[in-house]
Parts: C-alpha cells; structure tokens; sequence
C-alpha cells in the first residue's frame, strides 16, 4: 500500500497537473455543485446522459487540494460509459475502502492507488468530495 | 535546546515515526508536566464538586477553584479576582459578552467595530446578537490602518472588539493605542487575547480596555477552560447568560433573582479541572524568564523567516513590523493542504486552511494558507526540519 | 466491599486523615483510573486541536473526539451519533434548547411545564427567555402528581422540562408515561438525566422524549463535559447557541452561513480532553454488570434506610416508591451544615443545602437538608460509618 | 486549637441552645439584615447607640446554623457597650484570625474560640455572617 509520499509522487501529482475532463459541459443533462467548508475545495461537476441512461460525457471544475482534483479527474474517466448504478457501486466500493470497510477492488481499477489515504482521515473527505458532489447530481434528478 | 522543551512530556513522542516537530502552537498549545500533574492530582486525590460541599475535598476543591481568580488576576497586571470569569474559552466569552453586553444595548443598525484580521469568534457572536459589523482594514503588510480606526471609532460604534495579536499573521496590535483612541470616541474595547497571553504579558491595569478574555488550551492549560475579564461596573450591570445552579440567590417558580459577579456568569458545574490545570499553567508561565522567552520567540521568527525565503515558490501572506512567532505563506502551485500532508509524513505538524479568518484570506485573496507557529519548547531544529519539508514540497510540486 | 472500588484511585486517601467515605456522587462521581489515564495519555501522548490539522495527532485528536459522538449514540440505546452534541453540562445543554429550540417559539405568556422537584438548572434557563412557568406537584411521597401532569399537559405548554431522577429524592420519574402523556396532547419533551444515567441505562430509541441531557462529572468521567441529544428534525432547524471557530459554513462581515447540526451548536475549541475522558468513561460503566450495579444501590438504600431509621430525631424528606440510592433527611435541632461539619471530622462526605432544589425544599417546608448520595463504589461500611457519625451528631445536639 | 468537634462540644452548641440578645430592639438606631444564599443562614441585627455613639443595646434574630448562631450570640456580648470603632477594630481581628492572618488575639477574647474555624474556610463565611451584617449596618448609618 502507497504512502502518502507514494501517491502523491505517483498520480495526486500527474492528475493534478493535468486534471482530464477539466471543463464545463455545453449541454449538460445533470449538474451539482460541493464545497468542504473546512478546507474551501469546490467541485462543480456536469453530466451527460444518453438514451440508454449511461454517462455519456462528464466534466468537473473546482479549486482546491491535489487530492481532491486528482480524486475528480480520475472519477471522470472511471465512470464515463457507466450506467447510474455501476457508477454508484464504484463510489460504494471506493468509499468502501477509503474508510477501511471491507470493498470490492477489483471494480476499481486504477482507483486502488487511493488506497493508502484511508489511514489519514483528515484527507478521505477531499477524495470522496467529487463522489459526493456525484451523487447529489444524479440522485437530485432521478427524483425529478 | 530549549531549556523548556524537557518538561513537555510530548517532545519524547513521534508523529508518523519521526521525531515530533509540533508547529501549531496557535492551534492549541502543549501541556507542560506540571499542568497534566495538576488535573490528575485532582481526580486522583481530592475530587469534589465546589461551593457547596463542607468536607475536606469540597473545601480543597472550592477554594482551589476560587483561588484561580487570584493567580488569573494577579498574571494579568493585579486586576481584581472578582473580575474574572471561568469560562469554556475565549469563544464563550465573548458570546458572553455579545449576549450579557452588548444585546439589551442593540439598537436596529447599531454597528460593532471589528478588524478584518479578526478570528471567527470575534465576528459570529456579535452577529448573531443582530448587529451590524463594520471592520478596521488591515494593510498589505498585515497591520491595522489605525487612520482608518479613528475615522470609524467616530462613526459610534457600540463597541470596539480587536485582537491583541492575529492567529493567521502574528500581528501584535498596538492595544494600548487602540483603547486611548476609543477612549476619545466613548467606545468600550473588548480584547481577545487568545494568541498573546502565552507569548508575553499582558497588563490590565493600564492597557485602557474594558473586557479581555483567553483560552487555557493556548495557554499551556487543559482544554475545555478560558477566562473573561471584565471591569467590575460592566460585569454587575449585566444580566446573567446561562441559568442555573451556584449563579442564583432566590429560585421561585415566578421569579429568580441572582448572584452578584462573577458566579452570576458561571451556571452549573464548572470545569473544576480544567480551572486548577489553569492555575498550575499560569503559575509555570509566571515562573519561567519571560524575556528571555519573547527574545527566543523573536530569534526563532528570524530565522524561520530566513530559512523559508530560501523556498522557491513560496510566500508569506504578510510580514507585519511588530509579530509573535507565526509563518503563514502560500505555495506556488501546491495547496496548503497538500504541503501540510507532505510535511506530515516528516512528522512536521502544521496547520492549513482559512484558520477561522475567512475574511482576512479574502482581504489577502487566498482561499487557504499554510501556517506554522511557535511555542516556548519551539527550536531551531524545528525550522530546519520545517525547511527541509517544504524544499521536498517543492520537489514534488515544483 | 464492592469490586469496582479498587478501580478508583482516590479511596486510598483519606479525608480529615480518616478513611475517606465519600457519599456525594449526586453532586459529582468519582473518577476510576481508565478515565484519569485516557486523559493523561491524550495530554502526554498526542494533545493537539481537532477538525483542521491533517498531522498525526490532530487527526487522531479528531477521530477521538468525533468518535465519541458513536460511543454516547450506542449508550443511550443506539440513537444517531449526529444528534450528539457536546456541551460543558446538563445545565448548558438545557440552556441551549432554551435559546436556540424554545425561544424562537416564544409568544407573551407562552409555559414551559416543569415539576416541583427540578433542579435550578431545569427552572431558571426558562425563565431567562422569558418562559412562564408551571410546575406539577410533587406528592409527600416525593413522586409526581400523574393526574395533574395530565391535566397540565392538556393547558397548551410549549416544552413538558422533567428530571429522570430527583437529586434530592433520589425519585426515578415514569418518563415513558409522561411522554406519551405529553405526545397526546402535542407537547415536547426534555429530560433531565444528570441523575439518571449513572445508575441505569436510558434507551432514547423507546423512551419516546425529544432532548436529553446529562454532565460527564456525574458519570464517573470529567467536569467540564456533557451531552446534549436532540431528535435530528430539531436539531437541524434549531438555529446556532454561540457564535465562533468549527460552526460556521462561510464567514463575511456582511453575513454568515452555519454548519448542520452537532457542528452548528460547538462553537470554538471544545473540552477535547473532557470529550475523550467522557468517552473512557462511558466505555468503562457499559462494561459493568449493570443489573449487579442496580441490585447493590437498592440493598445499600434498604440497608441504608433500616439505618438511619435507628438515629433518633432523623426525618427523610420523603420515601418514593422508585428510587436512586440517596437518602436525603433533616434532624430535629441540628442544622444540616452542623450535621456536615461533624460528620466531616469522621472523614464522611454529604452535601447540606438545598442542593440547587429550593422550589422543592420549599415545597417541604425546609430551607436545608442533609443528602447521603452512592455511587457504584459505595460500600455498606459507608453506611455504618454514617450512622455512627449521625449519632454523634445527635449526642452534641439531642 | 479546638478542633471541629471541640468548638462544638464547648461554646457552640450551648450559643446555639440559648442564644445572647436574642431579640428585636424597640427603638434601635441601626438595623440591617443579611443572608447567605448557598446555606439559607438569615441575621438579622438591631443596635441602639447612646449619645457617646457607644453600642447601648444590641439584639439578633434570625435562623441557620449553629455556627451563624453561636458567632452572632457571641458578637452581641462581645461589643456591648464597645464603641463604633472598637467594634469594627473587633470584627477586624476576628476575620484575621478566621482566615488565617496575623491578628491581634489578645482583644478577642472569648471569640479566639472560633480559631479552629480557620481550617474551614466553608464554615468561615457561617462565623463572620453576623460580623458583616454588622459591619453593614453600622456603615451605612455612618454615611447617611
Ligand atoms: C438533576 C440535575 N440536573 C442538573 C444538574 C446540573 O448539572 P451540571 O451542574 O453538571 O450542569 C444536576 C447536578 O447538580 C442535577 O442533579
Ligand atoms: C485570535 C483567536 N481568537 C479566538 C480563538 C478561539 O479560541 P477557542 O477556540 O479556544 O475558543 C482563537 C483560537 O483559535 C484565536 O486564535
């Protein structure tokens, strides 16, 4: 398991560097915004859904820590061309393993490299905010 | 060395598996042994609730607790023991203030002077007591505009509240100067002296102001205690906080009448513990060379500031001309939290985010900085591990 | 002599240089060794402030403290551990429901429903925003008057305020009933349950009230903490009780946005010590055989009653059918601060006054008395050494 | 040094069974009353002063402890026919003596008795009740 050294050398960096699908939709068909007030990170995420309920395209914007851009860049790429649900079970089994539960990793592919944040707590919420934020844009339009 | 650092039993301890660099005194301050002996003789030996116990551990505890007045009122300057009031901390008191003070004064628009320096809890209770703030700009070398200050102290604001010295910025603000100008205007001064009563005296005889109040947890004390002053005048006008046991004089279901100051302002079992760890801190500051200690203060803050301009990249949100030990920068291209991350795996512990002074990031347009700050157990070897932290911040960053 | 006393450091000492009998756990409980050292281990091992470092201790500090909300939650039968909010004691938890739950709801005239047997701390919050009160008698047996508690429930008060466990009488009030009593007629509920939780457990998942309060002091762990539980609908749409650091969302000069509830009612640095202690306090009394603890303070109330009975001139205040162990008495031609004072000399510890009951004092036609209170470590020794002491104190007065 | 104990078994309880001047003056120049709100001790005093401004008459009432008792009974012989400043020279001592400090024993006479109260600073504020009450009431005549 990665050390807080290790991930940040490894991938935190890269992602935060060049975040992928760092950008706002034209035409967005679910949208929500998050803030961890503690740390003032800000995520403003934009879906696109196509016919068949799959996420067709996904962008983020926000400020904030490395983790947290990183965290955001690698979940646009982890569920584009996922259904609602296995995008779900993705944040399930992500969060699953960031808060030391017992989680499916083989579903998470290169999401494992988070693996070594769930023995520093303080930072397990800028990895899940983007999730959060997530959640919230689908789940507000599916009661819609 | 710091010849301090041997009676913090926490110095023997490792953060991450490293030697234990403690960098947040601002944050809360560590205990010297003295103070932990303190409360756990306490509990220990002779616990009892106060006040109303005849028995030898009651009476023990009681005139332990009262008898803090006394160590409180004598370390600052030799006001009167009846003028102090335990309190949970420097938050607390100055809601106590907002609520018992300033409330049955409010007027729809009455205004309350702050700075834009000022820690959250200087801000949010006058608020929620519905009054309008107005807030003494702060430079861009991190100072009161105190031109500025006299222009608003002519605009009749019902109270002056300022910090003595900034939490982000280490600011020593000319107190002394503030009173004798609100003084001129008939504005009264509310004083949080969080962050000055651990790093140098504080004189309430002649610093001019009306209400002062601290924590203990800052003050090498236990958590869960901190101190309001006020002028004996202004404490008996005022109208208790909280109710109940040991601050009333007559209960009947139609009416109540209460105890004269302080006990009208201390409702229910206090935090008997915390107010002898208290006692046990004030006495281990007093009794330590406190010159010596404000001129290691003032070394430390020159080096650290020395050493960190040799990281590329980084900057300090300030450097005011009179501060106490505090470092507070931003990074180019790494956010606080990250730096305070790496650094934590060297066991360098810091503190990142707005620190409580939101409206001061904004004034300084940061959403977050990074902060290191200073105790009497701080050395030398502590900036050069800092140092070298950030130097392996910018490694992977850079 | 009862298993849990040697886990209690401070019956090796002696009071007045006699063996310490120390019969005053309503006022405030003694401290077994795991609640000394769980604080103790946080001060030397890894003090440091919570919610906003990342560093090793700090986080450790925060999931300390947070983690506590879980430990409390699952003691008080499994509520949420977010309606969980830390505060200095019953009497600011009470506090707090006053200013922040039934002050916005006040109107002229509005009643606050207590009974005759509340502490100080459960009458006078009321009254300070601006409440009239109403109390449901208390019988000569010391037990509430169910029929008028009916009858005044049906009057249209905002808040039924009702203590679990009399401290003076030691009665265990029928809080089921009343609260469904009070669900009929539309009225919330707050309990009072500083007496109550260290002698039984409290399921709020079927006691069917909506606050609950109790002080970390009377529950073997440390002064300075207590727990305020408050139904999650309520909590959520209570506004803020102070102002500061940790409750706050976004902070301007203009206006302030607040954090959801437990974080919106602890403003600034909290009793983080006192937290961790009440936790190793909670943990050490769940892993008692309760129903054993339960049996011995019903035998020692027996016993102690078939006692005190032999000392000639000795009245109890009342008898209810349902108590705590405490026995509480006046004694013809002796002061209860005489009768302290002597027993005092014999190393005995009980409260004399009328122990922040005045209404209920008064109710019983006595300005004082005399109150002998047990704890889990109270022995029948206590007793014997405490009637030995009363017969003294009858011999110098009879 | 009497102990506790002692004080009781001597001087206080006997005050206590058949207290001094236990009475309400007819024409007293000075009145006042006191109480002690954690331990419901109530004292009330009346004193005549003659011509010379000596204490003539003095009478207490009131109920508490027999400690408040005895101290007032006490007082009341102990300052007849004193003048106002004797009183107070007395009253001086007598809190000296209570809370620990040098005093001048040798005029307190009988009321060096109450020395073992020193140990009790609980029960001081019992013993000295009346003394202030005193104190009071003769202060605020002196004003007016
Ligand atoms: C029934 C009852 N309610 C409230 C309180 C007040 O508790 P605290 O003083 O810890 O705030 C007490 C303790 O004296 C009590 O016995
Ligand atoms: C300047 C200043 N004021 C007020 C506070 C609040 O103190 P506490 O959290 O101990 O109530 C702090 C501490 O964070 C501070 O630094």
């Amino acid at each position: 398991m990665a050390t807080m050294d290790e991930m940040y050398q490894t991938l935190i960096i890269e992602h935060d560097r060049s975040p992928r699908n760092f950008k706002a939709l034209e035409a967005p068909t679910h949208h929500a915004e998050g803030r961890n007030p503690l740390c003032g990170d800000e995520v403003s995420l934009d879906l696109r859904l196509d016919a068949d309920g799959r996420i067709a395209e996904v962008g983020f914007q926000g400020q904030g820590c490395a983790v947290s851009k990183a965290s955001a860049s690698m979940m646009t790429t982890a569920i584009q061309g996922k259904t609602v649900d296995e995008a779900m079970a993705l944040f399930d089994s992500f969060h699953a393993m960031l808060t030391g539960k017992t989680a499916d990793k083989e579903i998470l592919g290169k999401l494992k490299a988070f693996e070594g944040l769930a023995v520093y707590p303080m930072r397990v919420k800028c990895a899940t905010m983007a999730w959060h934020v997530l959640k919230e844009s689908l789940g507000a339009s599916r009661e819609s | 060395m710091s010849s301090v650092r041997a009676e913090f039993p926490i110095f023997s301890r490792t953060s991450r598996g490293k030697p234990l660099t403690y960098l947040d005194s601002g944050a809360t301050t560590q205990k010297p042994q003295v103070v932990i002996d303190a409360e756990l003789g306490f509990y220990e030996g002779w616990n009892a609730n106060i006040h109303r116990g005849v028995y030898e551990f009651s009476e023990r505890a009681t005139m332990a607790y009262d008898g803090t007045r006394d160590t409180v009122a004598e370390f600052l300057g030799g006001v009167r023991a009846d003028e102090i009031v335990f309190v949970r901390g420097t938050t607390e008191a100055i809601n106590l203030v907002a609520h018992s003070y300033l409330k049955p004064k409010m007027t729809p628009g009455a205004t309350v002077l702050v700075t834009e320096m000022e820690h959250h809890a200087n801000i949010i209770p006058w608020q929620l007591v519905g009054a309008t703030l107005k807030a003494i700009p702060v430079t861009d070398a991190g100072e009161l505009d105190l031109q500025a200050a006299e222009r608003m102290l002519g605009e009749g604001p019902l109270l002056l509240a300022v910090t003595h010295v900034s939490n982000t910025l280490g600011t020593i603000n000319p107190i002394a100067e503030l009173a004798a100008m609100a003084k001129r205007h008939g504005v009264p001064v509310l004083v949080d002296g969080a962050q000055a009563v651990g790093h140098f005296p504080v004189d309430l005889t002649t610093l001019g102001v009306d209400f002062y109040c601290f924590s203990g947890h800052k003050l090498f004390g236990p958590t869960g205690v901190g101190v309001l002053w006020g002028r004996h005048e202004l404490l008996e006008a005022m109208p208790p906080f909280q109710g109940g046991g040991d601050m009333i004089d007559r209960v009947t279901f139609e009416r109540s009448t209460f105890a004269a100051s302080p006990q009208r302002f201390e409702a229910g079992t206090p935090n008997i513990a915390g107010v002898i760890g208290l006692d046990a801190a004030i006495r281990w500051l007093s009794a330590q060379d406190r010159p010596a200690l404000e001129r290691l203060d003032a070394e430390l803050l020159a080096a650290g500031y020395e050493m960190l301009e040799q990281v590329p990249g980084l900057r300090f949100i300030a450097r005011p001309a009179s501060q106490v030990g505090v470092l507070t920068f931003t990074m180019d291209g790494a956010h606080p939290h990250d730096i305070a991350s790496i650094l934590d795996s060297e066991g360098v512990c810091i503190r990142a985010g707005h620190h409580c002074t939101q409206p001061l990031h904004a004034r300084f347009g940061v959403p977050a900085s990074a902060r290191a700050s200073f105790g009497p157990y701080t050395t030398e070897q502590d900036l050069l591990t800092l140092t070298r932290g950030l130097l392996k911040v910018r490694e992977l960053f850079g």
